[in-house]
């Protein structure tokens, strides 16, 4: 008998397994059918630094990292340091006490020296990682002939170094089993085996853009969004499309858009400071309709800033930045599985309303792994844009006013040519500096994004019907507000979450409808400025609590539960 | 194209009115273009222009085929996404030697390395037309204008030479009042197979007009110029006392977009394969 | 006896002179001792395509191009058919028979063959514009004699051509003196002969930047803004400064940082498409707390758009745009003479509290001419940011957590050396990714934000004490709103405008202030979005009503008095 | 400097750690830079070295002079307005081979041929490190990376003749692992007047460990090659079976900033002057 869920931390320096180790128990857990969402975060360079690794594991759904810690593994002085703090009344400390000397207050601790048995015993300190898997599984119930099979797998092309790893695996495992007398509670019983998704955010944008019909991906490497490019690059070409390394930025949001043109559903990601660079080419896409989703992996700024830190701080940038008038669509997914349907979901909307559109992840979001059952996509309605043929020879009136502001688009190949104008132009897209043109356009690209409005989704909410205390979130943060929500209703607290997916425009009647009869709205983001609660009050007037965050990491859901207690 | 009619200067003529000065040198990079499509029979359907900004760069909005006027100095992403999806058209890139060697310095380089089949024009006038007369990366030393009063403390860029290191695989130039071998040379350029750089010297008459210059220092390729040669061809860029016309350098090389078609033969994407990797 | 005031618009094709008529009756006009305020506009090429320009000339202190025109001088049928529509009551057309046939309708109209004159008469078809000016004289009551001394002193150097042009003027005056029988009532009165600064506000920017100890310019053409470049052209290099051409925006705005950081007080000038450009290094100047200025010379956007109409777009970008939380200053000068006093107070900001300050120009007011008296800037007082000597030989700690959140700056030269970054950093600008330090450090960026809005100066307030309806307007629109106060006061209304000039942050005691005994507050702006009214309802919960114009062209001081009619 | 101590490597050893892998090229790059102020005994308060975003882009911190750790490929334009403004100072510019020839590709001709009085060193490991292994510029065809998985289809850039082609008044290679070499390399560069173009080999030992490959390829300029001659130059920098290092080329012309200075002896701004103009 244990636990049902436990979460454990590592943490240690970048380079040292840490990272793996993690990895390797969390594929392990969701083998034998356990539910798992982990956080991690590293120095933004490739050896050394403080990195830490959170894995909560449980045999229900888990929807966020969980509040405090209950096993710590240490792998230094300074992953003992900077984490006890957070370690709960019951934690379980697991530490080397070649690197650690804990002071001895209260926790429960075992030593474990990692260190002396993979450099000395086996002669080989890369297999440190498997160790402390090998010391996890015995000491928190994981099957060790199921680990066993997982490093099998991963190691099927490097027989070379199967051997090894698997006796460092061994040697943790006895270890523990031998030296440690286990008093602590956590212990995860066995669950039901079924076959779940272990999956990542940037990997999950990817299959929602393969399945949304991308075929053309342009792209230049940035953390914390790369995986998104080389998830596609390895898998463009099997399906017929292209995946393009491009220069810099501004060359990768070019080369979407020419593609977009030529009939491509296309697509790029980047982080903030690629975004930045992006936003007179956003201009370019909003005046010259052309359709691209633009996934932007938010990381701490500004500038270069926190690389593989979390923030949710583009949000201003995002839906107000760039020069001119420049209307485009936001969206925002809420899970790592959500990121698979918010990015078939911005494809849709860009081929619809033949405008950018923005998907806001975000660096947790990007690099948390969480386990879900696999998707049924055969269902997902796909949108193309509004396409014609023109009359052969004669150019195309491709930007024609129309009533909802769409205009019928033609394709390179099919008669009825035009040019693509970065300038305001007319109806066939011919540059115009009169007014009345300048008027009538702006109308037309305004109507696209009030017609987005109305025709958008209804969004997820969460908690009682009648609730008095109302939480508006977006993005990354779905699954802790809906923890606090949970908990703050089974403690009979009024309250209900609402997480719009669009963020911008804003269906505004929901939004309303949803208000209205609360007493107090909390907005909680990952940001100094309140970027969406201000927006919030800029767009419908509302005002709202504040709850900032912004030290790099994601909320749990007691940050949440707490302001609500606090508001109530 | 059994069944149609051959395709006439009328069929690339669009409704849309030069804007350039008269006696601009753009025009006759204009008519060698219409005459390039007419003489290569390609259906304007399958023909996109990319552009950036400047004067040269509205040239799209002039030719019947489909038309990408850009962003100033980016013809060249725009272009490399077009052919890269759509391998089957033409596609070209046109820009100024502002677009294409001051805000766009960054891109021309890889578009060369990468060999993606554009053929790229760089309509040089040796100045910013479009915003007036200021300095441009080909001025020369000294050149004053109101951007450099007092003379521009700058070497020039050489088009040619920074093609030729690049990697492009077709290299040439020609002189916007030769109308014959500037058709000529946008016909090989088409023709060529890979990132084909042309390199027009396009005379500005509002603001520092060359024809007497260029007249003066025009001079074809000397014969025996081998353009499989790129150290001849470099060597050739290098020499100051006259502008050589016609074909630099020319070599194969497997073309990019062929490349990155040629790893599978494509099939849908399985979605339900895909998630059972993870 | 005659009008003290007369509205005049030319209007033909780029390339006609239109423009330099325009630009000599202005001058003539102003050495005479009359009061002028000009507006044009142009197509965004070389030759061809409609330009118009308009002078409103009078002998008592005018602020905006007024409402209507009282002369048309129309070079061409377009301009005829396009602009006769504004004509007042008791205007006056002037046409060229040969190219326009005007309805009969309604005005008095003089026909004047200005194409015969010039190019049969006189052979000299480039002497048009001075055929033009030599019937405006004749007509309006220009001394001749002083506009042929401007006429010789602006063709003092090119001899050849001053004979052929004084005989145009002489042409177009005689003609009109023999010809036109005169009808009208506008004659323009003697005036004092006061001599006046006859400027635009490129030229003011500038002008400001060299008396606040501008002494690097990094740049990159770009219309409306290419005039601060080219008269820093000509002006740093006398003064001991550099005025450099970068290869594009990114590295015009990166050479005025690495210039700032080596102690001189630099800026660049852009509009739109180049401020997007300089987006990511914009967040740079934030994290870095590099003092810089940005002048950005809105036109009408997205994307290229509409590079010589005018339009007041930026505003979003200025304030929101780029990645991360990134505070900055935006400035936005009302008129030509106060570009110089806002880029001198960009400037002083800048240093003061060592961020980026964007100062918000526009297209009308950037090539607008006004006439103001000759400033004296010797009292004005100039900020330099505040330098400490480290430690020979040691690191200094450059991001010291002080209590304002300003810190003390070395400058290469002097010992107490540091590095610049662009990454999360602690006091000695090292990189961390801890998040006390994000914290702390975005705390004190924003703390500097919140001390700028505290040592905000006063805004402007035009109108009555006990008002009822409110005007806040920013930029630009100065004049008009001001000129529509007026004339509601003087009609009785209980109107009073507010025009702050430092835009964000907002001096949020002023404005509540202002706003709390309205009944209604009127947001006049030159966009679509409203931009100013969604940031001050975002900003400061306050609710207005939204006067938005987006036809590329200023207001006429009657849209806002029109509006001011409506709400009250 | 008289009264002053000799200054030594101390003098310019900051309290910051190298964040680089043991045994990263970059390194070497560290030690030699370090070792080349010592030998020209500059003051650490009057350098200044500028950089873009990368794992050789830390340098700065590293250096105990001033610095400017900048954004991704944006090290010469940082540089450039620091060395206009202050033509007093000794300024360098560090960067990959990522930052400086694929991002930043569009500022390198222009330092170059506006001859700035600059030193850029490009550590070119041929790989993007900092975010983990991507195929970079300089990657050789058919370069298998996670981010070209099949094989890169991109011919590399050659940074030594770009910078030739672009203008440089001088132009090296080094190798990261040859200290003294690069050290004097480092040295001559920072002497000469102008823009001077160092391009280092440096390995990455994490993720494409080219040691073994570069101590076979790696070999001294021809002893007779004359580093006044361009065109020679271009042709020794593009053969292919030799890394070549030491100096291809070396010229002297006018200094952007002297030249910038040259013009007039400065004034105070007369305001009153100014407006009485208008
Ligand atoms: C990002 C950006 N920066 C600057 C401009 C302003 N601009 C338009 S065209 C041009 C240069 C034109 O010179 P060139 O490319 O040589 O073309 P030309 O007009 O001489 O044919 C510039 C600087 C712009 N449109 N966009
Ligand atoms: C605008 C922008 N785009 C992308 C990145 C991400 N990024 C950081 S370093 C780097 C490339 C590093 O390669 P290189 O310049 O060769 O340096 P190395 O790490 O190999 O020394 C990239 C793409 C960034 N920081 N900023
Ligand atoms: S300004 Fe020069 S380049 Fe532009 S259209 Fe006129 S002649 Fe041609
Ligand atoms: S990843 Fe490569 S380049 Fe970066 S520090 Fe490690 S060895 Fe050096
Ligand atoms: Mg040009
Ligand atoms: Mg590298």
């Amino acid at each position: 008998m244990g636990k049902s869920e436990i979460i454990i931390r590592l943490a240690g320096e970048g380079g040292e397994g840490v990272i793996s180790a993690g990895d390797m128990f969390t594929a392990g857990a969701a083998r034998l059918g356990y539910q798992v969402f982990t956080f991690r975060t590293y120095p933004s360079q490739i050896k050394g630094g403080p990195a830490w690794y959170q894995i909560r594991v449980s045999d229900k759904s888990v929807l966020s990292m969980g509040d405090g810690v209950d096993v710590l593994i240490a792998f230094n002085e300074e992953g003992y340091r900077d984490h006890i703090g957070e370690l709960n009344k019951d934690g379980v400390l697991i530490y080397d006490p070649d690197t650690v000397t804990p002071d001895g207050k209260g926790h429960t601790s075992y030593p474990v020296p990692f260190n002396e048995i993979s450099r000395k015993k086996l002669d080989f300190f890369r297999g440190k990682n498997l160790v402390v898997l090998g010391t996890m599984s015995a000491l928190f119930g994981l099957d060790p002939g199921s680990l066993e099979g997982m490093v099998r797998s991963r190691l099927a092309r490097r027989a070379e170094l199967l051997t090894k790893n698997l006796e460092s695996l061994d040697h943790g495992y006895n270890y523990a089993r031998k030296n440690i007398e286990k008093s602590d509670p956590y212990y995860l019983a066995a669950t039901e085996k079924i076959s779940r998704v272990v999956m990542g955010g940037n990997e999950a944008v990817a299959a929602g853009a393969l399945a949304a019909g991308c075929r053309f991906y342009g792209g230049y490497p940035i953390t914390p969004a790369t995986e998104i490019f080389l998830t596609l690059a390895a898998e463009l070409p099997k399906v017929g499309g292209v995946c393009f390394q491009a220069e810099d930025e501004m060359a990768a949001i070019g080369s979407v858009i020419g593609a977009s043109i030529g009939g491509s559903k296309a697509m790029t990601a980047t982080s903030g400071p690629g975004l930045s660079l992006m936003t007179e080419f956003l201009g370019y896409a909003t005046i010259a309709e052309v359709p691209c989703v633009i996934a932007d992996v938010q990381r701490g700024g500004p500038a270069t800033g926190l690389p593989t830190k979390n923030e949710q701080s583009d949000f201003f940038h995002a839906v107000y930045g760039g020069h001119g008038d420049a209307p485009r669509i936001v969206v925002a997914p809420g899970s790592v599985e959500d990121c698979i349907y918010q990015t078939i979901n911005a494809f849709n909307l860009a081929e619809r309303y033949q405008m950018p559109v923005l998907l806001l992840s975000d660096q947790s979001l990007s690099h948390r792994t969480e386990t879900f059952l696999p998707p049924d996509l055969s269902h997902v309605r796909l949108e193309e844009r509004l396409t014609a043929n023109g009359a052969a020879g004669a150019e195309f009136a491709r930007y024609k006013l129309t009533e909802n502001g769409i205009s019928p688009v033609t394709i390179p190949g099919r008669p009825g040519t035009y040019s693509s104008p970065g300038l305001e132009h007319d109806e066939k897209g011919a540059p115009t500096t009169a007014s009345k043109w300048h008027i009538a356009m702006t109308d037309k690209r305004f109507r696209k994004l009030d017609l987005a409005a109305k025709e958008g989704a209804a969004s997820p909410r969460y908690g009682v019907r009648n609730a008095e205390i109302g939480i508006i979130g977006w993005g990354g943060t779905e699954g802790a507000i809906r923890e606090a929500v949970d908990r703050a209703v089974a403690k009979g607290y009024k309250v209900a979450a609402l997480h719009p997916k669009m963020v911008h425009p804003l269906t505004k009647g929901e939004i309303e409808k949803f208000v209205s009869p609360l007493k107090k709205v909390i907005v909680p983001e990952i940001n100094y400025q309140g970027q969406f609660a201000h927006y919030l009050r800029g767009t419908l007037g509302i005002d709202v609590v504040r709850l900032n965050k912004y030290d790099g990491l994601p909320f749990c859901p007691g940050d949440i539960f707490q302001k609500i207690e606090e508001v109530i | 194209m059994v069944e149609t009619a051959a395709l006439t200067l009328r069929d690339y003529r669009t409704d849309v009115k030069p804007i350039w000065c008269p006696g601009c040198g753009d025009f006759g990079v204009l008519s060698s273009t219409h005459k390039a499509l007419v003489q290569l029979q390609l259906r304007p359907e399958n023909v996109v222009i990319a552009s950036g900004i400047g004067c040269s760069s509205r040239l799209p909005y002039f030719v019947k085929t489909y038309g990408i006027h850009g962003l100033h100095g980016r013809s060249l992403p725009l272009a490399t996404g077009m052919k890269l999806a759509r391998p089957d058209l033409t596609v070209l890139a046109y820009g100024g030697d502002g677009d294409m060697f001051s805000i766009g310095t960054g891109h021309t380089p890889h578009a060369a390395r990468r060999n993606v089949d554009i053929t790229a024009v760089c309509m040089d006038n040796q100045i910013y037309g479009l915003t007036k007369a200021q300095t441009s990366p080909t001025s020369v030393r000294g050149y004053k204008s109101k951007s450099t009063p007092y003379g521009s403390p700058d070497e020039p860029l050489n088009p040619v030479l920074l093609a030729l290191a690049s990697g492009a695989s077709f290299v040439a130039r020609a002189y916007s009042a030769r109308a014959k071998e500037l058709t000529d040379l946008l016909i090989k350029g088409i023709q060529h197979k890979g990132f084909a750089f042309i390199h027009v010297k396009s005379p500005c008459v509002e603001f520092i007009n060359t024809y007497d210059m260029l007249d003066r220092l025009v001079e074809e390729m000397p014969v025996d110029h081998d353009p499989s040669d790129l150290q001849a061809a470099m060597n050739l860029a290098v020499t100051e006392e006259k502008v050589h016309v016609g074909v630099f350098y020319e070599s194969e090389r497997p073309v990019y977009e062929e490349v990155a078609h040629s790893w599978f033969k494509p099939t849908d994407f399985d979605a339900d394969a895909f998630f059972r990797r993870f």
